[in-house]
């Protein structure tokens, strides 16, 4: 028998497509057919100026958005050979912690929605929703962040947020040990995702995982341990590494996780240096208001990089950051012009998602919810 | 040739280029305001103060020092940096904060080499200096004295190249500033050039002010359909309007200058079209009296060859018995790029008649039904019994007008006067309505009346003109000149071909 | 150029509007007036379905029947099932930190057109919209359109039968009738709810048959199984019941678990001669453990509960409906039909709290007052309260429910029948086993003290046992 | 994190059960019969009795959005009233998703010789980066309005035009044109 999950299903977030051929109730084939939110990133990418690529890196995982401004700002910078402000990094470590938080509470969130446990859903919204205020606070809205720049953030902490941070942080964390209350001993939930969609540390690494889902088999590798980028060589947190590969483990990984960017968050806010939040350079950063409005230097700098972009000389790199999927890579390519000549995005999602035939073979029907929502499928990163 | 060095590379100069035009050849790009290659050499704004062998320890003006044989040229020494950076410096001094309401900006050499060789915030601390904002200068141009930074390329082009020395610097100092003559307006019909060799926004043409941004607009080349002259210029255009038109260099036909009454010409593609034809309609009228006497063909010398040759083999497939020349009427010429004929095609009509094998009437008589290609200078005496129009603008009305492209957004080519056949492309993006070259027109309504085999392509239709061994595709940017029909007597100091007699 | 319509809009109409913050004693007034209300509402629905049933009682036998069908089903049931719709909505807002449904307002009513009277129009909008929906049936069952018809009549029609046997309030004499708020008096009593239950597979099976859907037909299966599965479980688990209380009948197995009749008749007139006060209930096991059913059969409650809320199809065990999955057997209805099947499992929820509260909660008992309610007020005052104490009861167990519902993840179907089969069935077995035994050997008695043991071990087992290590004590990899 | 077995008591699932009905138990009667502030800002409603419901009834209430929230486009008028915007069209080109729409005109008699006859923008299209006030080198354009585009019943309706974005205090700098420079002293001729 052949069911058709998707484009449009409860459980199909992101409108991804499962073609299952089932054997009473156990799968026998899955093929997922994506392109349902194709919106063309790289063709988009390639018409619009260097810092008008901002807004769509929003919608590549927009359920993290900074961690990708952040992952792509840094190829931007990589090609000018430039590096942004030491609080500007902080501003960076600490917003992109915060998103990730966000991103495993929402991946946590939609395991126990798929699984029934609507609570937990809402407490882990309800939880990301704190979060996300603080982020709107900080960037001026909650998911369309596009809140780095060349050489630095958009906007400094508004007055008063650091402490608006610290009180919602406790009851961010309260919720997460709801949730864990909830979910993590409960045998139900335990039969549901224990020993479902193991994949072997070896596989897992042919197919390209990376992120919680390879830690989950128990490989160590984060891009932020592994390849220090930003400030995080200066903080102190851990990997949490699983031992099966199951959603289980997928599950329980990101719940750590969100315990250690916890801390990340809170070792950021004591370390921050003061200072400039971006570099004074008029090539690559917008001049200050003030220069702009007075000044004729300042308005012509302000032309320039506004209807040309920023002169980016030619060049190539690719990019890799920690998102929270997974290793998030931007293959940049400047022809020394002011837009992008192509933009590839290495999206921590497909090759995830392209192992989902492998993982979900052999298991119910009922066990292809939890397994899709532990690798946690991201339809913006998916199909760009 | 004389070889010379620009930073470390070297260069096979002419002995009679200066210093930016040697080190333009290998790419190095020396900045300048007031220098062009077409001009005297004023020396007015010191940015292209580079160093050389031969005056060790101090800057020398690139566009003014000769190359000289074995002579090195360093373009981005730091001296030559700060001098670049103290010069763009001084021209801010005075410059207002109008990059947002000023035209130039964009294509503004102020904004290119501020951020090229400056990009540093102001040190000025005192105020700027008032001047007089929006000066009429004349009907194509308007000066505004803030932003001159006293190039002098206008004066010196009014001087040199229109010879019409209209404009002059008055005032001394910071204080000094373009102007015309009391009572003597900037009506040169060369004025428009002005606007365009201005580095800076200064001269700003007033057809063009405020209608688009710079960088909105798309160029795309064509020929100038003013008059027979057949300049070459850019189209800038957006959506389906054109905005501007500049000129665009061909030695052979306009150097890099044009009129302004040519930069006009893109009013009429814009304005007053005719947007939708009834094809339906005019078949249904063809159709009773097609293969039977009577019917006449017009076409006006506004039509590209292709709509000439299809017309003359529309007629010959649908019986036609006479046909009609027309043409709009001459206007004023003068001996550089204005030609007394206002049709860029007059040429290429007669081309594509004597390849038909037809005779031209010039007013339209003796047939009952009329099928006129682009109607300028049509005139009827009498009403038809079936007149149907391809026509470009409103004006004259057929029982059924079909819209017509306008030259500048098809495919086609036109000759002008002195027999150069030159290619122009479609610059337009956005249609226009229903509107369609006629030579399409004229295959659909064939198509309509049963009749095949008329040319389905602007390259097709090209090829009616039985012009051996040219294809459109294969037409030179710059143009082919054909021979044939070079003319005895050239306009004084018109540009021409390379071998034609002076 | 370009024409665009343009917009008008009067800014002022939308911007930041903050309320001024409520003062709180005028909160607490408010909260304290509208308990008051919702305790008064529900004294005045006990006295109505008994005014109600006195009323029809006077047209003879059959009148007090079609009274307590009107009564207890047309409006407790139908009522409370409707009201459940709701209250299932706002209940779990409050267990999820939200305000719950609150949009719908009476706009015809001219005071009441802003308010959302805390979400209770939604219950009139939702009945609403299900009847006036488009009624679609889907192409491939046109073919069966008897059967795909039939599917949500068979889902909603047992259901409000189940209630038939479920006494509300003892035999009393009220507005001068002798009445007793229950449809049918039966000898076989459980056996009917028995054999009503199992209907409900039909309309399950049926409906995931007829829609011609894959995903309706998987749960349909699922269903099909489950229910079966569960049935035996269901019935065991009263077994024990029937031991303690020694019969089939419900309104006995109620009347045994508190005082009526002429021993609390009695024991009032005894009162009355000394002139005390208060006057002691003696069905009080040692004088304070009221003798109800959880008393004697914790497990069997247990199991009772858990069973029936998988007889019903509810989180946990909602895999027929599945919603993640596959969407449930009733995927192909809409419109009233879908509304029926929607309104069937919270009539089955009524029913099956119903049920609970007379085998396990006591009924419609008060415990420790009956008799001195009785002293000073009189036998038709203590028929209101007991009503009363019926439908809170029957409310807290719907509750219990409801937390059930919205505390746990989903099972997966084989776990669900590897509970059934391999947990619940053993252990219901030695439940009956024990029961008797222990009834054989020390009578009720000794069931009571055997179920208090029980409880004691189940308190225990929660409160002390182990918890395996958490995540985060385990240690971490670090470098 | 090596893995745990469940303990017995986990297996049998009613310790859990326990558990988890505890934490929502607590929720609902904490939430039934605490005090619902409705203050927009949860992060604010502290103290004894108060609940935890963290839902907004919109739009009876409604959040403050913070300083800096990218709102709804407002143009900022001069102290005269007329729009600060001299139709540079800089944000309809930073505009990634191309809803600006401008068409310029020309003052007769003022210093500032551009303004906008036509000055339109798509909220619809609209994604709210923000780069037109980034962009604004003339502090005409700003997104500081702390409401949001409205919904509309109809695609046009949404498209706000310079009379409808015109709002809000008005702002004057020291550097503007008007403020330092002499009026025109020769009016076009």
């Amino acid at each position: 028998m052949t069911v058709n999950l998707g484009p449009s299903h409860p459980a199909m977030h992101g409108t991804v497509r499962l073609i299952v051929t089932l054997d009473g109730e156990t799968i026998v084939e899955a093929v997922p057919e994506i392109g349902f939110l194709h919106r063309g990133f790289s063709k988009s990418s390639e018409h619009s100026t260097w810092h008008q690529v901002l807004p769509y890196t929003d919608r590549l995982n927009y359920v993290s958005p900074i961690l990708n401004n952040v992952g792509y700002i840094m190829g931007v910078e990589k090609l000018l050979g430039i590096k942004d402000t030491e609080r500007s990094q902080y501003l960076r470590v600490l917003a992109g912690e915060i998103s990730r938080i966000t991103d495993h509470l929402t991946c946590i969130g939609a395991i126990g929605l798929e699984l029934g446990a609507f609570t937990v859903f809402l407490y882990a919204m309800e939880a990301r929703e704190l979060l996300w205020d603080r982020i709107s606070e900080l960037t001026g809205a909650r998911v369309t962040t596009s809140w780095t720049r060349v050489g630095g953030v958009a906007s400094d902490l508004p007055p008063g947020w650091e402490q608006k941070l610290r009180d919602c942080l406790p009851r961010v964390m309260e919720l997460t040990g709801e949730v864990d209350t909830l979910l993590t001993r409960n045998r139900i939930f335990i039969d549901r995702t224990r020993g479902i969609g193991v994949l072997s540390a070896e596989e897992a690494v042919d197919w390209g995982f990376t992120g919680p889902c390879l830690r989950a088999t128990g490989v160590n590798y984060d891009v932020r341990k592994a390849h220090p980028y930003l400030v995080y060589d200066r903080m102190d947190f851990e990997v949490p590494l699983g031992a099966s590969g199951d959603t289980y483990d997928r599950y329980i990984l990101r719940l750590e996780e969100i315990r250690q960017s916890h801390r990340i968050v809170l070792q950021c806010l004591e370390q921050m240096p003061p200072g400039p939040i971006l570099i004074d350079d008029w090539r690559y950063a917008l001049p200050p208001k003030k220069e702009v409005f007075g000044s004729i230097e300042g308005v012509m700098a302000h032309f320039k990089l506004i209807t040309e972009g920023i002169q980016v000389p030619p060049g190539e790199v690719y990019v890799y950051t920690e998102g929270a999927n997974g290793e998030l890579g931007f293959h940049l390519v400047s022809n020394g012009k002011g837009k992008p000549y192509a933009i590839q995005v290495r999206g921590p999602g497909l090759p995830i998602l392209s192992a989902l035939p492998r993982l979900i073979k052999g298991h119910a029907i009922a066990d292809l919810i939890p397994i899709f929502d532990s690798i946690n499928m991201i339809g913006g990163e998916v199909e760009q | 040739m004389t070889k010379v060095f620009v930073d470390g590379r070297e260069v096979e100069a002419d002995p009679r280029d200066n210093l930016i035009e040697a080190a333009r050849r290998i790419g190095v790009a020396i900045p300048y305001f007031c220098y062009h290659p077409r001009l005297s050499i004023a020396g007015q704004c010191r940015m292209c103060l580079v160093e050389t062998s031969d005056a060790p320890g101090r800057l020398v003006p690139g566009c003014q020092v000769r190359v000289k044989e074995g002579m090195k040229v360093v373009t981005s020494s730091p001296a030559v940096r700060d001098n670049q950076r103290g010069c763009m410096e001084f021209h801010l001094i005075n410059h207002p904060v109008d990059c947002a309401i000023c035209d130039q900006s964009g294509e503004c050499k102020l904004q290119d080499y501020y951020m090229e060789f400056d990009h540093q915030p102001s040190r000025i601390r005192t105020s700027k200096l008032n001047k007089p904002k929006r000066e009429i200068f004349g009907p194509l141009v308007v000066y505004d004295a803030e932003r001159c930074i006293m190039c002098t390329r206008c004066v010196r082009f009014m001087d040199e190249i229109a010879q019409e020395p209209q404009l002059a610097v008055v005032d001394r100092g910071s204080h000094s500033l373009i102007s015309t003559f009391p009572g003597q307006p900037l009506d040169s019909k060369y004025s428009g050039n002005t606007v365009d060799i201005c580095p800076v926004g200064a001269l700003l043409n007033r057809d063009f002010r405020f209608q688009s941004r710079v960088w909105f607009v798309e160029k795309s080349p064509a020929v100038c359909t003013g008059c027979a002259n057949g300049c070459n210029v850019y189209l800038e255009s957006r959506g389906n309007l054109i905005y501007r038109l500049l000129p665009r260099r061909n030695e052979e036909v306009n150097q890099v200058w044009m009129c302004d009454e040519g930069r006009l010409t893109h009013h009429e593609t814009n304005e007053k079209r005719v947007e939708q034809g009834d094809l339906a309609r005019a078949i249904e009228l063809l159709r009773p009296i097609a293969g039977k006497p009577g019917i006449g063909i017009s076409l006006s010398a506004q039509c590209t060859n292709e709509e000439a040759a299809a017309a003359f083999d529309f007629g010959a497939r649908i019986g036609a018995e006479k046909y009609f020349f027309t043409a709009r009427l001459d206007g004023d010429g003068d001996d550089f790029l204005i030609r007394q004929d206002k049709n860029p095609n007059r040429r290429g009509v007669e081309l594509a008649a004597r390849a038909a094998g037809v005779t031209l009437h010039d007013s339209v008589e003796g047939i009952k039904a009329l099928v006129a290609f682009r109607t300028d200078g049509l005139l009827l005496e009498k009403p038809l019994e079936v007149f149907i129009a391809i026509a470009q603008n409103q004006g004259i009305e057929g029982q059924v007008t079909l819209p017509c492209q306008s030259v500048y957004e098809q495919d086609g080519s036109v000759i002008n006067y002195y027999g150069r056949l030159q290619r122009t492309w479609p610059g337009v993006p956005a249609e226009r309505g229903e509107s369609a070259p006629a030579w399409s027109w004229a295959e659909r309504i064939l198509a309509g009346l049963g009749i095949a085999g008329a040319p389905r392509s602007a390259a097709a239709a090209f090829d009616l003109l039985g012009l051996p061994g040219l294809k459109l595709e294969a037409i030179p940017e710059e143009g082919v000149v054909l021979e044939q029909l070079l003319p005895a007597q050239w306009p004084k100091r018109a540009p021409r071909p390379a071998g034609a007699a002076r | 150029m370009i024409e665009t319509p343009t917009a008008r809009l009067a800014f002022e109409d939308f911007g930041p509007a903050i309320p001024p913050r409520p003062a709180f004693g005028r909160w607490l007034a408010g909260t304290i007036a509208g308990w008051t209300a919702f305790v008064a509402f529900l004294l005045f629905i006990s006295w109505l379905l008994l005014a109600i049933a006195a009323l029809f009682a006077r047209l003879g036998p059959i009148g007090a029947a079609v009274g307590n069908i009107v009564g207890l089903i047309l409006i407790l049931v139908m009522v409370t099932a409707t009201l459940l719709t709701m209250a299932d909505r706002k209940w779990s807002a409050l267990m999820q930190d939200r305000v719950g449904p609150n949009r719908a307002r009476l706009s015809i009513i001219p005071g009441l057109r802003n308010r959302p009277l805390k979400g209770i129009p939604h219950v009139l909008a939702d009945v609403l919209k299900m009847l006036f929906k488009e009624d679609f049936i889907p192409e491939g069952a046109m073919n069966n359109k008897v059967l795909f018809n039939l599917a949500p009549l068979l889902a909603f029609a047992p259901a409000f039968m189940l209630f038939a046997i479920v006494p509300v309030s003892p035999e009393v004499t009220f507005l001068g009738q002798r009445i007793q708020l229950q449809v049918a008096r039966v000898d076989w009593g459980i056996l009917y709810v028995f054999a009503l239950a199992s209907l409900a597979v039909f309309a399950t099976a049926l409906a995931g048959w007829t829609s011609d859907n894959k995903l309706a037909l998987l749960g349909g299966l699922r269903a099909s199984a489950q229910l079966i599965s569960y049935e035996v479980t269901l019935g065991l688990t009263l077994v024990g019941a029937f031991i303690a209380f020694g019969t089939l009948r419900l309104e006995e197995m109620a009347r045994l678990q508190g005082m009526l009749g002429p021993a609390l008749r009695s024991a009032v007139v005894l009162a009355a001669r000394a002139g005390d006060f208060l006057v002691r209930d003696d069905s009080v096991l040692f004088g304070w453990l009221p003798s109800w059913g959880f008393v004697y059969q914790p497990i069997g409650m247990i199991l009772f509960l858990v069973a029936a809320q998988a007889e019903i199809k509810r989180a946990p065990f909602d895999t027929p409906e599945g919603e993640s999955e596959i969407i449930g057997y009733f995927l192909e209805y809409s419109g009233l039909k879908s509304g029926l099947f929607l309104i069937a499992e919270y009539a089955e929820t009524v029913v099956v709290a119903g049920i609970v509260t007379t085998i396990f909660l006591g009924g419609y008992h008060l415990p420790f007052i009956e008799p001195t309610v009785v002293r000073h007020f009189d036998f038709a005052w203590l028929s209101v309260f007991q009503v009363f104490a019926f439908i809170v009861k029957m409310l807290f167990i719907i509750w219990v429910m409801f937390v059930v519902r919205w505390a746990f993840p989903r099972f997966r179907y084989d776990q669900i029948m590897r509970l059934g089969w391999k947990m619940m069935l053993p252990i219901s077995l030695f439940n009956v086993a024990l029961t008797a035994g222990i009834f054989l050997w020390a009578g009720r008695e000794g069931l009571a003290w055997m179920g208090g043991i029980e409880w004691l071990a189940i308190i225990a087992f929660v409160a002390l046992s182990a918890r395996a290590p958490r995540a985060e004590e385990a240690p971490h990899a670090s470098h | 994190m090596p893995r745990t077995d469940l303990s017995p008591g986990e297996r049998l699932y009613l310790r859990e059960a326990v558990r988890g009905m505890g934490v929502l138990a607590r929720h609902f009667w904490k939430n039934l019969f605490g005090f619902r502030d409705p203050a927009p800002e949860v992060m604010e409603r502290k103290g004894r009795g108060v609940n935890l419901v963290s839902t907004i009834n919109y739009p009876e209430e409604r959040k403050e959005y913070p300083p800096g929230y990218r709102g709804m486009h407002r143009l900022v008028p001069r102290l005269d009233g007329k729009p600060r915007c001299v139709a540079c069209y800089m944000c309809a080109t930073a505009c990634p998703a191309q809803c600006i729409y401008i068409e310029a005109g020309e003052y007769e008699e003022e210093a500032i010789e551009k303004y906008p006859v036509r000055f339109e923008i798509d909220e619809l299209r609209c994604i709210v980066c923000g780069f037109c006030v980034e962009a604004c080198p003339k502090d005409a354009i700003r997104m500081d309005t702390g409401t949001h585009a409205p919904a509309v019943l109809s695609r046009p309706l949404a498209v706000f035009d310079k009379e409808s974005l015109l709002r809000g205090p008005a702002v004057e700098h020291s550097t503007d044109v008007l403020t330092y420079r002499v009026p025109l002293k020769t009016p076009p001729r």
